[in-house]
């Protein structure tokens, strides 16, 4: 027993360092990674770690108003005195929390429908279930979000719940195409003959096959989700001020431009980077993937 | 006979992340003027490889690590752009296994078949009109025996059935003078009875128009009905050739005699256990020669010295192994 | 299948689509919490102003009645009345609608021919130095979103380096054309004011490129990737065997079948382009689309806000169709391959 | 079950699919029997419909019309509707070894799957018990093989996975689909000894789809051959080879490739191939092979040929045929 157990985590370990391997090819995979764990850790600590904490909420310091970049406050500080840097930092906060909420919310309704639909392909509830989906995605996802945020009134929470209420349909078309095309596999006829219930089909055989391309997408809809929630705070749709959210502060910040340009810049230069670090990751998740399958 | 093809102790790498893949071991080989020679040898054993290596058409990670090409007098390897062209426009053409993929979906088949006549027609001072490149495409598919070949013209390559794809294969390449076809196992993705007009219709145009032709396939039956010559490829190796009639009754390497008995026969006297094993790995192959892991007759010369491509006497039957070969 | 009978499976496909979304809309604005009328009035509204109010909206009515009485005047080209800016939501979309829409299909023409551009140049010259850089790009590109590359294209070009005005439409002492199809650009040429015509093209370059850049240089390494993709495939290996010229092979054999993904994808560059105006205009001050959205949205005008989305539903679902054409048009496998069980 | 008897009866057993084209007629009203303990050839080109054939007695499929029966049940309807304990009984081993192993298991989950479907281990004990069983007869080491995934094998190899997960529950039928169709000769002669070994320890019957009449000779007691969803000849195979009596099936042995002389002589002579199958949408009117038929009158292309014994134990359909 102790040999076959032996056997079990050698190959394991194995499995992980081919597929560490394939990921760490591209050298903007490991950028990838460090942006996303850098990004987490300062939402995290975020307290801990910037220079003025409180400066997170509404303070005023008006002594020290539109400091421009320097050695006390690094990235300046805003039209009331606050260091933007320790508000940057706190943005990662809000955005991070942000695209944690969505994809929970988002994620097992949108597998589970899509693997129901996919699995039932041809029949009416392969047709109900992605035909409401279309619905969905019949106006531009922002579109869609900002109308479904002006309704409710605006917040961060509720910024959330709009942007769920139109993401679960990308995930429903993922899993569906991926299921529909595994449907037709052998592998799954074979289940289905030997009498294996569907959910034994749909979660034992077909779901495993799917988690690749829902782990690919998870990493890139981090950042998407992210670009989407500081589009609706910059509209003035999703978190107010005084929360430091990153795309309320690059809004706010335009008033003021170009003479205290760093209000602006250095959130957006947040927002970018950590997209940025989400999408090399995704990338880098999806090389395992796509080889994994060759 | 001249030479026509000569290929001398050619190495071929494939440099992958595991490291590199050594295919071709020395591959030796030769095609005289209007031979018909085939090329059996199971998937994998790198008879795709020599061929594209004659073409200079190796995937972007493939190194050529060694060895000579020679096409009358002139050396492949060392070619330029143009005479490259030259060659692949005038002289040496191919066929693919599956001609789903080799035919371009997008197109119609008579803008890729006049693509072909367009750049490798002879008359290269007088430019040719639309109508005579129609003429000229109409006049090749009637010669592959495609009916309606208006409507042919007209249609995409999905539209048509496999047979037919292949058919039009074959007039891509016929639609100008060649030399010397390569078939790399063109009737694989065929049924049989399709399998059979194709192959007949290939020899009747290769001797018809005096072409060498060097067919490449892991269905040894498809080779006997069409070749005169036949050399046996195993991991990267030449390892026997002999004229076509003396090696399927007589073959001499194991690897061979293996194979040979492991085709089920219309006989009905049934077939043997196989070969044990697989084609090894090309990253560490064994030393010595490539089939010792497998070989029921493996001596320890074997995994040590690779043995050589020499005659046996008779027929020009070469064999590459120890066991015929005493040091 | 004949062209014409997939357009038609299209449309009638799309359409089934906009009923849903429609009703949708429709009930969600409804259904979310908050009294419509009573928003619309004001809070401080007595209440019998948002009875009266509740009467002339039927939202004292049961939903399916009140859904069907606005399908019917939406069919009649009435979109409702807006209690923001105090006339016909028709009007207002006539008015807004055309100027964001030349802002649109110039930042289409741009990433059509960018990404196609950079997309051949990266693929042509794969894992050389102008594919790393296209590459790199595109990463880089891609991560930006719309509304910050507005703010640093204004701040280089038209803070910085003064080359591009900062904001607006027309300059200063350029008079706007008369109003004929909306669209100033058009206005312009009709009216045949070429002062005005290259002004508003000044003003637009701007917003254009923050509008398209990220889905540029995205269909650009989705260009570039099919065309790294297909070198492989038999059908380029024939082609180079026969010895057809390099010329030929690239930019015939391998460039059809490498754009036709990046085709298939335009479909939601459209929606990227659509709702990343709102962003971008309101950086640039571009009196379109947007501003008469985020007037609405945030004054909560429920009536134009279903409106809006249902124009914009019509519009991008319009533009899905002719996306769908132009692929079927370019792959013959889908507009004639056998579809079955 | 003894020997000789009628293990699976098919009658008149049709599928008709609906395409955007038309309908395509796949089978057309067949009928044959296999009995226990025998394998059962079913030939034909690719499009003729052997492999639907084989997939309706799978239930992948439900038949349009016609009947299948399975030990005396009516088994034409989907697996989804077949009583459990049938679904022992029968098993299926796909042409596709890459596409029949989910990549995702290991090969003991996927040699196990069955036997935690039909709950036939108690524990996990017991289970790896079974699967190390199952490989071993199918030769292939145990130890080495249980935890790795279907990736790591060769084609052979998984092929050889495919059959233990198939034997797993102890089935007396198994639908064979082209076992060996994507398998290098030396590898199909291995699978094929496995597959006879079996057949004889576990006195299962086959139905052996295939495209090639060369092994089919080796391999099968009675063949049928079908053309264009239609059987055209039935015979024992010995029969059946010695004396071919449809002009098809003298077609497809003629296109034969062979490797000696003596397999050379059993190839009919004058009936060279030509021409290509026609569509399954609008098949000819008459006898469907009169297309291609060297043979063929006016009656051909009228009248649909009945089958009739042309000698013991050998029907075939065709007007050439007399009583």
């Amino acid at each position: 027993m102790q040999i076959k157990e032996s056997i079990v985590k050698i190959s394991a370990r194995y499995d992980l360092k081919r597929k560490w391997y394939r990921f760490s090819k591209s050298p903007l995979s490991i950028v990838g990674l460090i942006i996303a764990v850098i990004s987490v850790f300062l939402a995290l600590a975020a307290p801990y770690v910037v220079p003025y904490p409180t400066h997170a909420g509404l303070v005023t310091n008006f002594k020290d108003k539109f400091l421009p970049p320097g050695s006390t406050y690094l990235f300046g500080t805003d039209e009331i005195g606050r260091d933007v840097l320790s508000r940057t930092v706190f943005g990662f906060q809000y955005s991070l929390m942000m695209a944690a909420v969505v994809l929970t919310l988002v994620i097992p309704p949108g597998v589970i429908s899509g693997l129901i639909a996919g699995y039932y392909r041809g029949t009416w509830i392969d047709t109900l279930i992605m035909r409401i989906a279309d619905v969905f995605i019949a106006v531009p996802p922002l579109v869609l979000a900002l109308s479904i945020a002006a309704v409710l009134t605006p917040s961060v929470f509720n910024a959330m719940m709009a942007v769920s209420l139109m993401w679960w349909p990308w995930y429903t078309r993922l899993v569906y195409n991926t299921t529909s095309a595994l449907r037709n596999e052998y592998f799954v006829q074979a289940a289905e003959v030997m009498g294996a219930s569907p959910f034994r089909i749909i979660f034992g055989e077909i779901l495993p096959n799917c988690l690749g391309p829902i782990l690919t997408k998870i990493t890139l809809d981090v950042g998407w989700v992210i670009l989407l929630g500081s589009a609706l705070s910059f509209v003035g749709l999703g978190a107010q001020p005084p929360t430091p959210d990153l795309g309320t502060m690059v809004a706010s910040g335009g008033n003021f431009m170009p003479d205290a340009w760093w209000i602006s810049m250095f959130p957006a230069i947040a927002i970018c980077i950590i997209i940025l670090g989400f999408n090399l990751l995704g990338d880098g998740i999806r090389d395992i993937f796509v080889e994994e399958a060759r | 006979m001249k030479p026509l093809l000569d290929v001398k102790d050619l190495y071929v790498n494939y440099k992958t992340y595991m490291g590199e893949l050594k295919v071709l071991n020395g591959v030796n080989f030769t095609v005289h003027e209007g031979e018909k020679v085939g090329l059996i040898g199971e998937s994998g054993c790198g008879k795709t490889t020599t061929m594209r290596a004659i073409l200079r058409t190796l995937a972007s990670n493939a190194l050529v690590k060694g060895g000579d090409i020679t096409f009358r007098n002139s050396e492949v390897l060392k070619m330029d752009k143009k005479e490259l062209t030259e060659m692949r426009r005038k002289h040496i053409t191919m066929i693919f296994q599956d001609p789903t993929a080799a035919l371009n979906p997008v197109f119609k088949v008579g803008d890729l078949i006049a693509d072909v006549v367009r750049f490798s027609s002879n008359s290269n001072t007088e430019k040719l009109t639309k109508e005579k490149i129609r003429t000229q495409s109409l006049g090749v598919l009637k010669e592959v025996a495609l009916p309606d070949p208006e409507r042919v013209l007209d249609s995409y390559p999905f539209q048509l059935s496999g047979g037919m794809r292949q058919r039009i294969c074959i007039a891509m390449s016929l639609a100008t003078a060649r030399e010397l076809m390569i078939a790399d196992e063109p009737t694989t993705n065929l049924d049989v009875t399709i399998q059979d007009q194709v192959l007949r219709l290939m020899k009747d145009l290769v001797e018809r128009r005096r072409l060498s032709i060097i067919l490449i396939s892991h269905a040894l039956g498809t080779v006997r009905g069409t070749v005169d010559k036949v050399y046996a490829m195993y991991a990267g190796n030449m390892i026997e050739s002999a004229d076509t009639e003396e090696l399927f009754s007589n073959p001499l390497h194991p690897y061979t005699q293996g194979l040979l008995k492991s085709v089920p026969k219309l006989t009905g006297t049934g077939f043997s256990e196989g070969i044990t094993g697989r084609i090894p790995d090309y990253i560490n192959p064994p030393l010595g020669c490539r089939f010792n892991p497998r070989c029921t007759h493996a001596m320890d010369i074997c995994f040590k010295e690779k043995p050589q491509l020499l005659n046996v006497g008779k027929s020009n039957h070469k064999v590459a192994c120890w066991l015929y070969h005493r040091r | 299948m004949r062209l014409s009978t997939y357009i038609l499976k299209r449309t009638a496909f799309v359409i089934f689509s906009l009923i849903g979304l429609s009703v949708l809309v429709f009930v969600l604005a409804r259904v979310l919490p908050g009294d419509p009328a009573r928003m619309a009035a004001g809070p401080r509204a007595p209440e019998e102003v948002v009875e009266a109010l509740r009467r002339q909206l039927r939202l004292d009515k049961p939903m399916y009645e009140q859904y069907f009485y606005w399908v019917t005047n939406v069919l009649h080209g009435d979109l409702g009345y807006s209690l923001v800016t105090r006339r016909s939501i028709t009007a207002d979309v006539l008015e807004y609608l055309p100027t964001s829409l030349e802002l649109i299909v110039l930042a289409a023409i741009f990433e059509i021919a960018g990404s196609f551009i950079l997309g051949v140049i990266a693929g042509r010259y794969s894992y050389k130095w102008p594919d790393n850089l296209v590459r790199l790009a595109s990463y880089i590109g891609i991560s930006i979103p719309a509304f910050v590359m507005a703010i640093i294209l204004q701040l280089l070009f038209s803070w910085t380096f003064k080359i591009f005005p900062t904001t607006g439409m027309l300059s200063q002492g350029i008079e706007r054309p008369p109003v004929v199809s909306g669209s100033v650009a058009l206005d312009s040429l009709i009216a045949g004011r070429f002062d005005a015509f290259v002004d508003v093209l000044w003003h637009m370059v701007l917003p254009a490129l923050a509008l398209c850049m990220g889905g540029l240089l995205q269909d650009a390494r989705i260009i570039r990737s099919g065309m790294v993709e297909n070198k492989d495939k038999d059908y380029i290996l024939m082609a180079t065997s026969q010895g057809l010229p390099d010329r030929t092979v690239m930019f015939k054999y391998l460039l059809k079948p490498s754009v036709i993904p990046a085709v298939t994808v335009m479909g939601l560059d459209i929606a990227a382009l659509m709702a990343n105006a709102f962003l971008v205009e309101i950086v640039f001050s571009w009196p379109g689309f947007s501003k008469l959205g985020i007037t609405v949205m945030l004054n909560k005008d429920l009536n134009a806000i279903v409106a809006l989305v249902l124009v914009i539903g019509v519009i991008y679902a319009i533009a899905n169709i002719v996306v769908d054409v132009m692929v079927a048009y370019l792959d013959p496998r889908i507009r004639l391959m056998e579809r079955g069980e | 079950m003894s020997k000789d008897e009628d293990l699976l009866v098919v009658e008149n057993l049709t599928k008709h699919f609906k395409t955007s084209f038309g309908v395509v007629r796949a089978v057309d009203a067949i009928n044959f029997t296999v009995k226990a303990g025998e394998t059962f050839g079913l030939v034909g080109e690719s499009g003729s419909g052997k492999s639907t054939t084989g997939y309706m007695v799978m239930g992948i499929y439900t038949p349009t019309s016609g009947k299948i029966l399975f030990k005396g049940y009516d088994i034409s309807m989907h697996a989804k509707k077949r009583p459990r304990q049938l679904k022992k009984d029968l098993a299926i081993v796909f042409q596709d070894p890459a596409s029949s192993l989910n990549s995702t298991k290991t090969i003991k989950d996927i040699v196990g799957l069955p036997l935690q479907v039909h709950k036939m281990v108690k524990n996990r004990e017991e289970l790896n018990q079974r699967v190390a069983e199952l490989l071993e007869s199918v030769e292939l080491p145990a130890k080495d093989f249980m935890q790795r995934r279907p990736r790591d094998l060769g084609g052979g190899e998984r092929q050889a996975v495919a059959i233990a997960r198939a034997i797993a529950t102890s089935p007396s039928f198994i639908v064979l689909d082209e076992p060996t169709s994507a398998l290098d000769v030396s590898i199909q002669a291995k699978i094929m000894k496995v597959l006879m070994r079996l057949q004889q320890k576990l006195d299962l019957s086959y139905l052996f789809i295939t495209h090639d009449l060369s092994l089919m000779r080796n391999v099968s007691s009675r063949v049928a051959i079908m053309y264009l969803a239609q059987i055209v000849e039935f015979a024992p195979t010995a029969t059946f080879f010695q004396n071919p009596l449809h002009p098809y099936t003298q077609m497809l042995l003629s296109s034969v490739p062979v490797l000696s002389t003596e397999e050379e002589t059993l190839k009919p002579k004058g009936v060279t191939s030509k021409g290509e199958v026609p569509s399954a949408i609008n098949p000819p009117r008459g006898c469907r092979f009169h297309t291609r038929c060297p043979f063929a009158s006016e009656i051909c292309k009228t009248k649909e040929p009945t089958f009739l014994m042309a000698e013991p134990d050998h029907y075939v359909a065709c007007h050439l045929i007399k009583k």
